[in-house]
């Protein structure tokens, strides 16, 4: 359903991306790793039309992404979870969903999905009037997979969705995501940093180093290959 | 004790006028988050839409809201597109810098197209007042009261109620997530400074219920504008009211009880008195739509 | 050194940090952690000055600082970084440390020098002279860090300060964190990778709903079965 | 001679702001001095000079004394002026006398202020009558026509706008009113350009005068008398001129405006020769009538074209001179001023000059006092 | 964190000076070679240059020049507060005006020359910044920006109210004589030269603040308050005292305006535009650079002589408010076509300029 095929992005003259492809079928998940800087951020950010590449072909069912821009790209059901949360900081948490379900698609089931994203996160429910902004780190998080998930998403797209959470939060949230993608036929895409945790619901993986792809398999695969063991997996 | 009244309502009535500038102001300040030094211009440019619509057509002034709206709404998008989007990730000076160029652009413009003269429109109900007892209303000043009202509550409902409304608020705070969520940002822009403009054609069209229209006309509103929606909050209807009544409420008591030139200084402390105690601003952001 | 009285926060009605009290001891390093939304910031906050408490009382060797401001809270050596970055986004990296250089000395030369020092500790020696906006957020953590570290501090407070880094990175880190530790600075830390706390702290404060939920040796808190329930989750031994 | 047989144009510098603020007044004086000039050069130009044109040189002094400055600067050193004449307005005759003076040119102007020709400066002439006596003339007239022959209270209200003008002007109208024995309940400058003049007329309501002298431009103008008749306030009103003599202010008060009082430093139907007639060519090239700063222009304009004339030169320091000893008499092209010969005194002031009141008449300012430069009568 | 740096925290000893005190070593180098180095002589010879150029132009172009020169010293004082402190205000006229009104109400009451007068101007409007600082220091953003204004028009209301002790709206004239004490003269010349000393004051002290302790902690403070507290900085004392250096100056060009106008009002000296035209002298230059509001200047005060020049050739010189009707869509276009000001752009150029120049290579 999702094919990138030899993009090239660069900021002005630093290579961010050279020739990096993927590909993703529906109701698959797929986790890409890698270390810091090494361009992750900015594959999801090219797919979703905020940046433009240089090179390359980036095809959603059967359609170029390509020159899109990014509210096009959302409007085809391709939700995005940006790094760093970026939740709307001066809105109140419900209107933070429903900014997430604005696509037309997806405010006819507003109301499902404002229940079902209450369900899989009750602190949002028990906050809904708080203003985004004064909740805390990990509770931004939360709200931000919760914003993604209301856009009815074929694809969704998870940039360092643990990041900042707790041990507890982070295993509830990749049980959920599990869940999501054991039960629907949502295509996911997750960056992490968190490799273990993020090759357990993975059903292959790809190693980004330096702006291209490094390594790529399924997630057994992954985990036992030394090269990957040794940078991201072992600890002491 | 009637005089007093009569101050406070006449205070009251000028308070009106001030919030019903702002309200336009505080949706662009707001949302697009663009420091318009203009505004006062976009006020004028409300007065001559009306005053040409009345010289063509007659009709009441209240009924050139008809022209006056779509035609100040056509006149925030086009500024929108063409300068505004320039400028809206840049610092607020460099702001203040094109649209203090838009305001001579606009005065002069103006000056150079209508003349220096002043003009008014003339209709049945200019001169009419209400009076019970000793207290007198001009009904020109209660209109333009009034209608600060009625649009606060409209703008108040579609902001707080719509999605286009949330949409606008979501793309001045995050612009790049805000096209994440499929909200078509530029076009939200549009619309916001459109129906900004269009608030502030209409505050246009009831200043020229009472006030004389010429180039420079709208200049001194502008001001006042931008010290009303600073002092209710910025970006807060309710601000921009409560603000608008208080400074016309201090400007009337201080011509009546301090000298005929301390109104507008009365006005200003008024509004330093509060900042210092508030520095947000009467209404702080959390209450903002 | 550091000793936290019965603090109480409000945000509108919300408790954000209840009755809490604790304490740190001269030359260890005090591990936080909790749930999201525990008020571990706020905890930083309301020991730095940046709020102020509704109740109770923050003393640094013995003195009560609750109702300083953060700057004579920094003065007294009491140095923090913060969870969402905050550098002088258009200031090189290298003139940020200064700042914090400027503490101690009134001196461009020996804040340069000073400054300098921490930019090549903490391994940010070839960005020198980048604009601190353009850094990735590890690097403005980087930076943070040296901007701190170039206070001079006697207690440090770190915010997750190691967030998004890999395996790798953080091995490197929890060194560099052991180097300041053995200069004879004193640390409080809040993570939310267990290695971390597990590796650094000597004992751990573990937080949940504004209140002290447990406090203890690294060992002991993690295999609390509170602590679990509360924070860890049952799959954290999988994963640790 | 035959240096002076070369000259075929001399240039004068015309200095009245058509932007901003001070543009209404500005561009209406403009419109005098060009009628002026082309009056003058049809009737000949200047003899002395063989005929010689005058050639205008406009210039935009803006509304700021920052922009006047330059605007002046720019007309002396770059076109080669004679003379320069211009700016009405008094904070921009300030400035413009300054450059004027250090660069030794004559600047004959029509604005009011006292302090322009207090100076001791040897290059500024005024042709106008000076700002205190505008006052005098009001409360002199109010006393003899209305306090003492329609019987009212001596109670008055002063109200001006609190401008360079407003100010200047109101000093007069104090000090006389005072010295004639008047009760003076209201004495206030008001911020000019106010959003609404309830407040302004509510104080002069609760005040309880009879006579209300204001000093105010047109929007203010047009909306304090408004208000009045809107807050039902028993009063007369001896305008302080500006605003109370524009032809927009009889537009928009219509019968109301009828039978308003105002001082005028000049008047479309003074009794001094030639005036119908430039009225009525103004009139036909600019659709509105010609009002006091217009007229004044007109006439500034005309003094320097005589002292070119008398000096039989265009060397600004030999014009100076020739304004310094010029007497312009009675029947003179040029001499609208009310108040004789044109004649300067040692400081440069039009010494015979004096202010007149009018009185709206049938949508028309009409001259009624002093009686020598009347042609109506006061009606009540 | 990378771990190549074999140095520990708090090891002082080993300083690399070469590389942190490169200007250290050029004052010490001896004077020949370092007036050969372009970074030396270029500013050398454009001040050579600057300094004669009034000599070759006819008054009305001196006149700009001197509006230049003053403007930028008036840019130059904003930007220490409004671009180094990054608190914009858009009242700074108010320490302008009373610059301008001290020195001329001492001179005209109390025959005080102006040269005291501005240093009476200048404390009184350290004094009036303290107030407004304390007042408005707790304002942030847009709601400093406009409450400065308000404070701005305070001033200018009182200014007007009170005429009994300033002149009120009718303004006040300068006595006219021509002596150096009294800082007068019949020539446009001496206040050229008088206004360029003041610059280059006024520039070495901003370059002198910039390598200091308080220009770091002006400049971080603008930044990130919250960061600045963090790290020790008094953020009250660092802005006070960059809005007292902002307001001293800033009141001497008030003084020198007044002294070459011959004339100030209210309106002139404190109203919003005046405040509106320091900020931007800064932007458009750049904020926060030393050069930058001279830059700034430099653009932006012909501009109006060069729409005027522009109407005048068209013909259209009667055509009212057309002259600001064009320096409007200038503005307009500059800012759409160089939003981050022009300082950037031009230091290339310099720079580029420098590397060619002889001498220039060696570093
Ligand atoms: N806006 C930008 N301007 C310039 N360079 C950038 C920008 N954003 C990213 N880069 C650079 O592009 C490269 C890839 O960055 P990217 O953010 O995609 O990495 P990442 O894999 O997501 O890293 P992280 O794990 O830190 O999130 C890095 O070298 C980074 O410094
Ligand atoms: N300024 C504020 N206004 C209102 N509520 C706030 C404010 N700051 C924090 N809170 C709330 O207080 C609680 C504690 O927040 P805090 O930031 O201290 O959590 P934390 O323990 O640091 O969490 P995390 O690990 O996610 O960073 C949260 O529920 C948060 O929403
Ligand atoms: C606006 C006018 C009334 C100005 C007045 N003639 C003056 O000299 O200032
Ligand atoms: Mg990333
Ligand atoms: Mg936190």
């Amino acid at each position: 359903m999702l094919n990138v095929e030899g993009l090239h992005v660069s900021y002005g003259s630093i290579k961010a991306l050279q020739g990096v492809s993927i590909a993703l079928s529906q109701g698959e998940c797929v986790a890409i790793v890698g270390s810091n800087g090494a361009g992750k951020t900015t594959l999801l950010k090219t797919i979703c039309g905020l940046l433009k590449p240089n090179k390359g072909r980036v095809e959603f069912e059967g359609k170029s992404l390509v020159g899109k821009m990014a509210y096009d790209i959302a409007n085809m059901a391709v939700a995005h979870v940006p790094e760093g949360r970026r939740v709307f900081t001066e809105m109140s948490v419900l209107d933070n969903l429903i900014m997430g379900s604005y696509v037309k698609e997806a405010k006819a089931h507003r109301r499902e999905s404002l229940e079902y994203v209450f369900s899989l996160f009750p602190r949002l429910a028990e906050r809904k009037d708080q203003l985004a902004g004064t909740m805390s780190g990990g509770e931004q998080q939360m709200l931000a997979v919760a914003r993604g998930l209301m856009l009815k998403p074929k694809l969704l797209i998870l940039d360092e969705p643990s990041s900042g959470l707790s041990p507890l939060i982070v295993e509830q949230m990749y049980e959920k995501l599990g869940e999501i993608h054991k039960t629907t036929d949502m295509a996911m895409l997750v960056v992490e940093q968190n490799v273990p945790i993020a090759l357990s619901i993975a059903d292959r993986g790809y190693v980004l180093e330096n702006g291209s792809i490094h390594v790529s398999g399924t997630s057994d695969e992954l985990m036992v290959d030394p090269e990957v063991k040794a940078a991201y997996l072992g600890f002491h | 004790m009637e005089l007093l009244l009569q101050v406070l309502i006449s205070g009251i009535l000028i308070g009106g006028v001030y919030a019903l500038i702002s309200i336009g102001l505080t949706l662009l300040f707001g949302v697009v988050d663009i420091v318009n030094f203009a505004h006062g211009e976009f006020v004028m440019i409300g007065m001559y839409a009306s005053y040409w619509t009345w010289v063509y057509t007659g009709a009441d002034p209240i009924l050139t809201l008809v022209v006056s709206i779509p035609v100040m709404f056509l006149v925030g998008v086009i500024i929108q597109k063409y300068l505004f989007t320039h400028i809206m990730k840049a610092p607020a000076l460099t702001q203040i810098f094109l649209t203090v160029g838009l305001q001579m652009v606009l005065q002069n413009g103006a000056l150079m197209i209508f003349g220096s003269n002043t003009r008014s429109i003339a209709f049945s109900w200019r001169e009419e007042t209400l009076k019970a007892g000793g207290i007198i209303i001009p009904v020109n000043m209660l209109v333009a009261f009034s209608l600060s009202f009625i649009l606060a509550g409209v703008l108040f409902v579609f902001l707080s109620k719509t999605d286009i409304g949330k949409a606008m608020k979501a793309a001045r705070l995050d612009r790049e997530t805000a096209m994440l969520m499929g909200i078509n940002t530029n076009k939200v822009f549009y619309i916001a400074a459109g129906i900004a403009a269009a608030l502030t054609g209409a505050a246009g069209t009831a200043i020229s219920t009472f006030q004389y229209i010429q180039p420079l006309s709208g200049a001194h509103f502008g001001l006042m504008a931008y010290i009303v929606v600073i002092l209710g909050g910025l970006g807060n209807l309710k601000g921009a009211v409560v603000g608008g009544l208080l400074l016309g409420i201090a400007e009337s008591f201080g011509i009546q009880y301090i000298s005929a030139n301390s109104g507008l200084l009365m006005a200003f402390l008024l509004f330093i008195v509060v900042l210092v105690i508030k520095p947000k601003g009467l209404f702080s952001a959390k209450e903002a739509v | 050194m550091l000793e936290v009285k019965n603090i109480t926060k409000r945000f509108r009605g919300l408790l954000a940090v209840n009755d809490l009290s604790f304490h740190v001891n001269k030359g260890e390093i005090l591990g936080v952690i909790g749930p999201n939304g525990a008020g571990k910031s706020t905890t930083f906050n309301l020991i730095t000055g940046v709020y102020k408490p509704d109740n109770g009382e923050v003393l640094l060797n013995g003195e009560n600082i609750s109702h300083l401001t953060s700057d004579i809270v920094c003065k007294k050596g009491l140095s923090r970084t913060f969870q969402v970055t905050r550098p002088f986004g258009d200031m090189t990296v290298i003139q940020n440390v200064m700042v914090g250089a400027f503490l101690k000395t009134s001196q461009l030369r020996n804040a340069k020098r000073e400054a300098m020092q921490m930019v090549e500790f903490v391994g940010l020696a070839d960005k020198a002279n980048s604009v601190a906006r353009t850094l990735s957020i590890i690097d403005q953590r980087r930076l943070e860090f040296a901007r701190s570290l170039a206070t001079d501090p006697s207690l440090l407070l770190l915010d997750e300060c190691l967030a998004g880094l890999n395996n790798r990175e953080v091995e490197e880190a929890i060194e560099l964190i052991w180097k300041v530790k053995a200069s004879g600075v004193t640390l409080v830390v809040i993570e939310h990778v267990m290695k971390v706390i597990n590796a650094i702290s000597d004992r751990v404060v573990v937080l949940n709903f504004g209140s002290k939920l447990k406090e203890g040796l690294p060992k002991e808190v993690m295999s609390d079965p509170i602590v679990i329930e509360a924070y860890l989750g049952k799959g954290f031994a999988q994963h640790a | 001679s035959s240096k002076n047989g070369d000259v075929k144009e001399v240039v004068v510098g015309v200095l009245y702001p058509t932007s901003g603020s001070l543009a209404r007044l500005g561009g209406a004086a403009l419109k005098a001095v060009e009628l002026a000039a082309e009056d003058i050069n049809e009737a000949g130009g200047i003899k002395s000079l063989g005929g010689a044109k005058v050639k205008l040189e406009i210039v935009d002094p803006g509304e700021k004394p920052e922009t006047a400055k330059s605007a002046t600067e720019r007309v002396i050193q770059n076109k080669k002026v004679s003379a320069i004449t211009g700016d009405y307005n008094s904070s921009l005759s300030l400035v413009t006398s300054e450059v004027a003076e250090r660069a030794k040119v004559p600047f004959v102007t029509a604005s009011v202020s006292d302090t322009l020709t207090s100076r001791g400066m040897k290059y500024i002439f005024q042709v106008s009558p000076k700002g205190s006596m505008f006052g005098e003339s009001q409360v002199k007239f109010a006393k003899e026509y209305i306090v003492d022959k329609l019987g009212k209270k001596p109670k008055v209200a002063i109200v001006f706008e609190e401008t360079s003008y407003g100010t200047s002007t109101s000093e007069g109208l104090k000090k006389t009113a005072e010295k004639m024995g008047l009760d003076v309940a209201l004495y206030e400058p008001y911020s000019a350009n106010f959003a609404d003049a309830s407040p302004l007329v509510n104080k002069i309501k609760s005040s309880g005068a009879e006579i209300l002298f204001p000093v105010s431009y047109l929007q203010d103008a047009i909306l304090i008398q408004k208000t009045i008749k809107k807050f039902d306030v028993d009063i007369i009103t001896v305008g302080g001129g500006a605003g109370y003599l524009m032809p927009e202010f009889i537009g928009e008060l219509g019968e109301a405006g009828e039978g308003v009082l105002s001082v005028a430093s000049w008047n479309m139907d003074v009794n001094k020769n030639g005036v119908k007639d430039i009225n009525k060519r103004y009139k036909e090239k600019n659709g509105e009538f010609i009002t006091e700063h217009s007229g004044e222009a007109y006439s500034a304009m005309w003094t320097i074209a005589h002292a070119i004339e008398k000096a039989a030169s265009a060397d600004p320091e030999k014009i100076k001179e020739a304004l310094a000893t010029l007497k312009l008499e009675e029947g003179t092209p040029g001499n609208i001023m009310p108040g004789g010969d044109i004649e300067f005194d040692k400081t440069g002031w039009n010494k015979n000059v004096h202010p007149v009141i009018i009185q709206w008449q049938n949508g028309i300012p009409a001259t009624i006092y002093p009686a020598e430069d009347a042609k109506s009568e006061f009606k009540h | 964190m990378s771990m190549q740096v074999e140095k520990s925290y708090k090891s002082i000893e080993k300083v690399d000076t070469n590389t942190i005190e490169s200007s250290d070593l050029q004052q010490s180098a001896p004077f020949l070679e370092r007036i050969s180095h372009p970074k030396m002589y270029v500013p050398l010879i454009g001040l050579l240059l600057l300094s004669i150029a009034p000599l070759m132009v006819n008054q009305y172009y001196q006149n700009i020049l001197n509006s230049i020169v003053l403007f930028a010293i008036a840019g130059v004082s904003w930007n220490i507060f409004g671009g180094y402190a990054r608190q914009i205000s858009l009242g700074h006229a108010v320490f302008f005006g009373i610059g301008a009104y001290t020195s001329t109400l001492l001179l005209t009451k109390f025959g005080i020359s102006p040269w005291i007068g501005m240093f009476v101007g200048g404390l009184l409007s350290v004094l009036v910044g303290y107030i407004m600082g304390l007042s408005l220091m707790r304002l942030r953003g847009h709601y400093f920006a406009i409450s400065t204004i308000v404070f701005s028009q305070v001033l200018l209301l009182i200014f007007t109210k009170y005429r009994q002790f300033t002149g009120g709206a009718e303004g006040l004239s300068v006595p006219f004589a021509d002596s150096f004490w009294m800082l007068q003269f019949s020539n446009k010349l001496p206040y050229f030269y008088i206004f360029l000393v003041f610059l280059i004051g006024i520039l070495l002290l901003v370059r002198k603040i910039e390598n200091s302790r308080l220009g770091y902690y002006m400049i971080a403070m603008g930044q990130d308050d919250q960061a600045a507290k963090a790290v020790g900085i008094n953020i009250p004392r660092v802005k006070h005292i960059a809005l007292a250096i902002s307001a001293f100056t800033m009141s001497i060009v008030g003084t020198l305006y007044a002294q070459y106008m011959y004339f100030i009002e209210p309106v002139a000296v404190f109203d919003i535009p005046l405040s509106v035209e320091f900020a931007m002298i800064s932007i458009i230059g750049g904020l926060g650079t030393v050069m930058g509001p001279v830059i700034g200047a430099v653009i932006m005060k012909p501009f109006i002589e060069i729409a005027i020049s522009i109407t005048n050739f068209l013909g259209f010189e009667s055509v009212g408010g057309i002259n600001y009707f064009l320096y409007g869509i200038i503005l307009v276009i500059v800012v759409i076509v160089l939003p981050n000001g022009l300082i950037r752009p031009i230091t290339r150029g310099y720079n580029k300029l420098l590397s060619v120049l002889p001498g220039g290579k060696s570093k």
